[in-house]
């Protein structure tokens, strides 16, 4: 099922996803892959929101826009303002 | 040099110092000198000094960076940052000096001078660099053509025994399953997706000389399936030092050997691989031709529900031949699929297979149940009983 | 000079690092013999011998002491070496006369030889108070101190009936194999968490804190002034630092309390008897840097008292099988206290359930 | 004729109903010896021989049949008999000559005699379709059918290696030593409760219906019409009946799916190897009464794979550790399932963890 | 006669027939009668029909009766009630004939006429009398002077072996203290007054004959203390016939035998008590003389959380001297207090140990914890330890 689902709407809406909790709640890459299927399981199959979702997170983070952090486990953040001593 | 008289008591005796080590590297580091003051304080207070690391790493990764902060920085602040890197070894840590050197050289340049040869999941582990030389070290990496390691909920860096390299029990080529390992799953490495970390050991035979059964979330132990190959004259030799009765046939574990004073008889059918008898006459016995190896999956630390240790799900497979090499990997896709969709935060594949129970797992990812995977089966009347509509 | 960064490439392949004897004989040895302790002779099907020196490593090691086990390599070994699963360093050369070069060039710069065969060998360990946040006791000193004692089992000037594993973990998490050691060092913490009420809200996400914890001890809790924070009962805190790992402002360490618990009887291989979890012998001595003595005098007892009764090849813990818990208990003078018995999820199937009885340690 | 009503005063001194011979050598036995099939003889210290013959029963006893006992025991034991901890009857003479009188007056009445030393004794059971209300298959009639079948290994006519018992529960409470016993058959009910929702609310206490169940399947309910009553999670329910003893109103008794399950390789005693549970063999096998015969035939198949394989005193538990499971599951003929593999608490203590495996069965 | 075809198939073959003694019994019992065509109708129907019991049991006690009601009184009247009596049994289950005929003539008169000889936990079990005909038996029991046995939260009634009146092995009096026991806790038996049901069991030495680690919430089993006492010329007459080497001394648990073909050594000390070589040499090996019981405790069936064996708790005791025998009753006496103020509803004593966890259980009970008590020390960190106010 060719969907029309483009990886910018998905790195779009995911974006959206962390920046609207920043602070409040930490996103593992997992929580994004579920929310991306939730959000669009109208518009693709499982294996192709799991693949966009996946290329989504790649692109957030190789442009910077997003960063990983680890507090026991691996989240997904807006990059911390510039200070490190958080 | 400051003045570190606990840490000096440390420097006496035969086994090698890690606190001359520290000193070595301080010599041409502030961060190492830091270090070295700031272990004199922990040795004196009876405390760490260390703060949890946020978010540090290299530019697209998710992991192989640690990040660490002194908890006291105005007292050491050439430790306010003290990074780990996890650099991934090359499978059974074989090094060339130049290679080795060139690392050095970089790290000398850009961090503490300090290393961990290795880490307990087996990365070469650079100790101690600040955040701004993150990006600097890993353009040097890239020259060297070593890739960073994994840390987080990510594939950590997989480690293997030395197997065919120098050992005539491999019964699998440990080293360059690994390597093809790490490099099929670089992306699973770098960018963690995972309910929690998923590790890979390889161990080339039962003795487990990487400890996969106790370290890996999926453990791959050598194993035979034909006859133990068997010496006759080289038995009789062993026979002259060795209390063949006592210390080799009695202590088999399904007690399949015979010993008459001048004949080994194993009863190849009731022999479980526990390699005993070949470890104990290693120029009369080996272990059979026909090859491969057993995957056992689930083992982890303590936390929470209690240490596990891995247990068997597939009892052979020749992990050598690419088909079953690409049908073990299918496998495993198939179970980090489950394992996302189903694992709960920081659940580690053993605790996700008994919360689900082995058996829904198996069905989940197409694997017949085989009385192989237990030790017995259940002695509880808790059976569950699939309800037909009727 | 611009470069293109490159990702995803992983580590280079071995074969770039591995010796020449070892690239012709590849996946063609055929038996192994020691030499003498610390070395090891691999002969090969067509008759190739590989002789492999295996030094002691403290496993941190400085940049220049790399350049030094290079300086060796290169001298001796066409340039190659390796590090063991146990972070021990080799040296592999088809001279067998290069040999006691090598083992004298490692003593040289403090490296001692052995670990190979029935032997104690290098104590697999962690980062401790030199690296890690939640550690209970330092690791490398530990360790160091350990083996200065027991160096003797190290490069075989004392034969022991088989192999003895050492590992150290410095907090329950249990980096490394602790729990499948025949003698295992953890370091504990023995006070709950002191908890930072204006921090948790702040740091952590009191959901994520109250699920860590394995025994349910963490109760979300609100102060008279409405901070949102946890509380911790505790009757059924456990010290695992589990919740420290997910919330910074729950920290354990205590210079007083801190200290190292000693496990026994575990065991990776499956060599005559089943991999097995290492067991409980000492609930806590309290950290006493930089020897640790009673840690130290304690394990070397236990060496002693296995060495001297142990039948060839037989682990601690399939030794301490054949003899009994309570003889060990009474050989090694450790006192069983309350601590000693489970009582966590699987406890009813670690008690004697049977009339099975040594009658030695109840003749009043 | 008034009496004064007693209470508490428990049951006669047993010095009432003891043979003389045992009177005089209360205490002070010296040996046994199995004369014969279901006939002993112990020694006294003085040289008194008592002779013991051990008399089938199906515990199920009418009054006649006792008189009959009674008969036996005025003739040939002086007015005494005993029961055993498995309801076999016993007749003790200190007259050799009277044991064959004794077998013949048993055989007369119906009752052979055997089931002393490795041989199969009498089956412990329980109520079943006779009398309890929990019971998911009959207990005296599949005692009966399978008895009949291996009346050969009570009565000494086919020997075999060691001891082998046989128990009966006819519902998971298990009433008996099911849970250790060389071969088990207990009857399970394979479909969750059949509420009554009119009548939970009336004849049971809610909170304890939904604490009685192991799984915590049930949860309190309400129906539109404001009904009171619970519901059962299917997904959880193992059909325990736990909750059915505690409320009538949520019965389990189907005809098509109770039945039988089997389990093997328990044992009470500590000789040799310690006590140990019985592990699922077949997990179900619907009832066919009145012989069962499916449930019989799997019996003997087991019996016989035991007995030509194992080691004099080696029971079925030992032999199935010596083999192995596979090769057990294999020899007679039962297919390994998911519902084999552990999921309750201790689940993960039952898989392999190790690499030690038999070849013979993934050969493929 | 009514016409039970499926029945009649059970009154052949060589095993004693329990069709042919309902049928007996039906002669001249109407309840009897209905019973064999209730039975006969389940056979078809292949479900039971008997109703859960209600509170049945005579003026004073609260146990000892099983209510029993049809589930379908209108077409089986005479079973509208099928109560069951427990009678609490002669320690041993000797009976002479005359109080066996007497309890039989009773039973016809006021009963189904049939009997259980014996229930499970041990009792004589009379099967099937009504309501009104309880107390009336009651009288009739009296006069006979077998009380009734227990059931509900109560001491049940204690179970022996045959023990000193018939085995060279019974290391304690079972069939005394079985008796002292029984009489001793009277109240705890007819007035049920526990979380749940407690049942003493008493086995004379390991071989266990009445399956008290199994089945008792406190299991007596006997042992000794000093060597096996050894027959050498009996040893050597049974080496004729049995394998001593292969059959006994590779057999025994703790391996503390050594046999060289005439001459059989027991290292006594490692000796773990199992009986094995005793059973194989009856005439050549016996239990030492300083002979006394150990004591166990927590045996249970699954319900609710899996099956229990009985624990370890006192590895030695003279239960046949006064001194020891006052001393455990009062540990038992202890023990029931705390298990009534902090057990929870239907929560065995081997749960209830479980739950507080065995350490705080002995502390309670001021017994001194010791390593006989474990098969092997905790494997898992969750240390408590105690916080002292610092
Ligand atoms: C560096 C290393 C110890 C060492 O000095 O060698 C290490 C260090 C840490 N481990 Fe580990 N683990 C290391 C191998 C292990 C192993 C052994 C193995 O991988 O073979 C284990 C046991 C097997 C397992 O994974 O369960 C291990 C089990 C843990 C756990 C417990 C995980 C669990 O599921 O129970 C934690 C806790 C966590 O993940 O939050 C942990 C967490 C950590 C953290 C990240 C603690 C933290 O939350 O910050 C440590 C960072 C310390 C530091 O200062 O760098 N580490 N950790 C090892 C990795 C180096 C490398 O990459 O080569
Ligand atoms: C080099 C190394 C593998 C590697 O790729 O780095 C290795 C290499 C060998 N091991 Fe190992 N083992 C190595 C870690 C292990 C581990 C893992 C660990 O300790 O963390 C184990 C599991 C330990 C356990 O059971 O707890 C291990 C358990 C064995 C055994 C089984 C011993 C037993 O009786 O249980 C043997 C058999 C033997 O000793 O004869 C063995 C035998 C061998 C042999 C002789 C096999 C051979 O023919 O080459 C290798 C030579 C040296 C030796 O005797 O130590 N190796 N070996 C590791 C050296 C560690 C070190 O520096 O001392
Ligand atoms: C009469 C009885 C005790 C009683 O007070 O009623 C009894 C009596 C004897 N038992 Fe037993 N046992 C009796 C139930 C038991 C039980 C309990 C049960 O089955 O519910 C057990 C535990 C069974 C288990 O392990 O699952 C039991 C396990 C033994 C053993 C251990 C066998 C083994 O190798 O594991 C022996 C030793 C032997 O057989 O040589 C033994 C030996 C004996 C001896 C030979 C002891 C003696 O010198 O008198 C007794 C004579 C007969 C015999 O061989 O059966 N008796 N014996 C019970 C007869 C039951 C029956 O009617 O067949
Ligand atoms: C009559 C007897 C079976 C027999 O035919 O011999 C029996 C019959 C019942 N048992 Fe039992 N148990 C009998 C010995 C046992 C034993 C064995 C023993 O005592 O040696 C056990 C296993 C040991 C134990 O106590 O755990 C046993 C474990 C149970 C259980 C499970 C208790 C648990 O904690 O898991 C229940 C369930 C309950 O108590 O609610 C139970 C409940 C019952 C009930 C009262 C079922 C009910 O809730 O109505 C049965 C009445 C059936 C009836 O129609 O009379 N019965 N029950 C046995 C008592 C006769 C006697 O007094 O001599
Ligand atoms: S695990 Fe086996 S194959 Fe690998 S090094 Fe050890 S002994 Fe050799
Ligand atoms: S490998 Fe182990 S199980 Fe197989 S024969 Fe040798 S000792 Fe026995
Ligand atoms: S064992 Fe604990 S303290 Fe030590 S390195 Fe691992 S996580 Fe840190
Ligand atoms: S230390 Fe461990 S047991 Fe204690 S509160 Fe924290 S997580 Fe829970
Ligand atoms: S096992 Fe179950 S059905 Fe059978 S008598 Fe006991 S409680 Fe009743
Ligand atoms: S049958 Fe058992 S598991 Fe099912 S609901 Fe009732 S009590 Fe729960
Ligand atoms: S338990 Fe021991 S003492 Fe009692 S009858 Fe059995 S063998 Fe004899
Ligand atoms: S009683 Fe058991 S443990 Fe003791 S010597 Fe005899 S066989 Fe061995």
């Amino acid at each position: 099922m060719a969907s029309d689902l483009t990886l910018e709407e998905v790195v779009e809406s995911m974006y959206k996803e962390v920046a609207s909790v920043q602070g409040r709640k930490k996103l593992k890459p997992m929580d994004l892959q579920k929310m991306i299927y939730e959000r669009f399981s109208d518009r693709a199959d499982k294996r192709t929101c799991k693949k966009l979702g996946k290329e989504a997170i790649k692109e957030l983070i190789n442009s910077g826009r997003c960063v990983y952090s680890y507090y026991g486990g691996s989240f997904i953040e807006l990059p911390p303002a510039e200070g490190v001593d958080k | 040099m400051s003045d570190t008289p606990l840490l000096d008591e440390l420097e006496k005796g035969p086994w090698p110092s890690f606190v001359k080590e520290i000193k070595m590297a301080a010599k041409n580091s502030a961060m190492s000198q830091d270090l070295l003051d700031l272990l004199e304080k922990s040795y004196r207070d009876k405390i760490g000094y260390w703060k949890h690391g946020g978010i540090v790493g290299v530019m697209g990764y998710g992991g192989g960076v640690i990040g660490r902060y002194v908890a006291i920085p105005e007292q050491y602040p050439n430790v306010r940052h003290f990074h780990t890197i996890r650099v991934n070894q090359p499978a059974g840590w074989y090094y060339s000096t130049d290679a080795l050197r060139a690392i050095c050289d970089m790290w000398d340049e850009h961090g503490s001078g300090l290393t961990n040869m290795h880490g307990s999941t087996g990365d070469l582990v650079l100790l101690g660099t600040t955040t701004e030389e993150l990006e600097p070290i890993f353009d040097e990496l890239i020259k060297l053509e070593f890739d960073i390691g994994g840390s987080g909920s990510d594939v950590r860096t997989p480690s293997c025994c030395l197997g065919k390299s120098r050992c005539e029990w491999a019964c699998f080529d440990t080293m360059e399953v690994c390597h093809k390992i790490t490099m099929q799953y670089q992306d699973e490495l770098h960018r963690p997706a995972f309910p929690y970390k998923w590790k890979f050991k390889f161990s080339g035979c039962p003795n487990d000389c990487v400890a996969a059964i106790a370290r890996a979330d999926i453990s791959f132990i050598g194993t035979w399936r034909d006859d133990i190959q068997q010496d006759d004259a080289a038995v009789a030799e062993y026979a002259k030092t060795l209390n063949i009765l006592r210390d080799v046939v009695e202590r088999c574990p399904s007690r399949c050997m015979e010993w008459n004073g001048d004949k080994l008889t194993i009863d190849n059918d009731n022999c479980v691989h526990c390699m005993h008898c070949i470890n104990a006459m290693p120029k009369a016995l080996a272990p059979g031709k026909d090859r491969g190896c057993s995957i056992l999956m689930g083992a982890k630390a303590p936390i929470i529900e209690g240490a596990m240790l891995s247990s068997m799900m597939i009892p052979f497979v020749k992990i050598d031949e690419e088909e079953d090499y690409e049908a073990v990997c299918e496998i495993v896709e198939e179970i980090w699929d489950i394992w996302s969709d189903e694992g709960k935060n920081r659940e580690r594949i053993g605790e996700f297979i008994e919360r689900v129970g082995k058996s829904n797992f198996l069905e989940a990812i197409g694997l017949e149940p085989i009385p192989e995977m237990v030790a017995h089966p259940r002695d509880n009347p808790y059976i569950f009983f699939e309800q037909e509509e009727d | 000079m611009s470069f293109e960064r490159k990702t995803d490439f992983g580590p280079p392949h071995y074969s770039r690092f591995l010796p020449p004897a070892i690239k012709a004989n590849y996946g063609k040895w055929k038996y192994h013999e020691i030499v003498k302790p610390g070395v090891l002779v691999h002969v090969s099907e067509s008759g190739d011998k590989l002789f492999t020196v295996r030094g002691a490593s403290g496993r941190l090691t400085a940049t220049d002491k790399l350049r030094m086990f290079c300086d060796i390599a290169d001298k001796h070994c066409d340039g190659f070496l390796r590090f063991t699963s146990r972070h021990n360093v080799e040296f592999m050369t088809t001279h067998e006369e290069r040999v006691d070069d090598i083992i004298q060039a490692l003593a040289d710069i403090g490296h001692p030889v052995g670990g190979i065969g029935a032997a104690i060998t290098s104590i697999v360990h962690t980062q401790g108070w030199v690296h890690c946040h939640s550690s209970a006791t330092d690791a490398s000193g530990v360790v160091k101190a350990v083996m200065d004692e027991v160096i003797e089992y190290f490069d075989g000037r004392k034969p022991i009936p088989g192999k003895l594993r050492i590992a150290l973990a410095c907090c329950l998490n249990m980096c490394g194999a602790v729990h499948c050691s025949d003698i295992a060092i953890l370091g504990v913490h023995t006070r709950p968490p002191a908890t930072d009420d204006t921090q948790v809200n702040k740091q952590c996400e009191i959901p994520n804190v109250v699920a860590a914890c394995p025994t349910a001890a963490i109760r979300p809790s609100t102060l008279e002034d409405g901070t949102r924070t946890v509380e911790v009962d505790q009757e059924r805190c456990m010290f695992c630092a589990n919740c420290f790992t997910v919330c910074p402002a729950m920290p354990l360490n205590n210079p007083t309390t801190d200290g190292i618990s000693l496990w026994v009887g575990g065991k990776v291989s499956n060599a005559r008897s089943k991999p097995t979890f290492s067991k409980l012998a000492v609930p806590f001595i309290p950290n006493n840097p930089p020897r640790w003595p009673e840690v130290t005098s304690k394990i070397i007892t236990m060496i002693e008292e296995w060495s001297k009764d142990a039948l060839p090849f037989e682990r601690m813990g399939e030794w301490i099988e054949r003899i009994g818990w309570p003889a060990f208990f009474d050989r090694c003078e450790i006192e069983f206290t309350k601590q000693h018995i489970d009582d966590f999820k699987h406890a009813g199937l670690s008690y004697n359930r049977s009339a099975h009885l040594r009658r030695a340690s109840y003749m009043d």
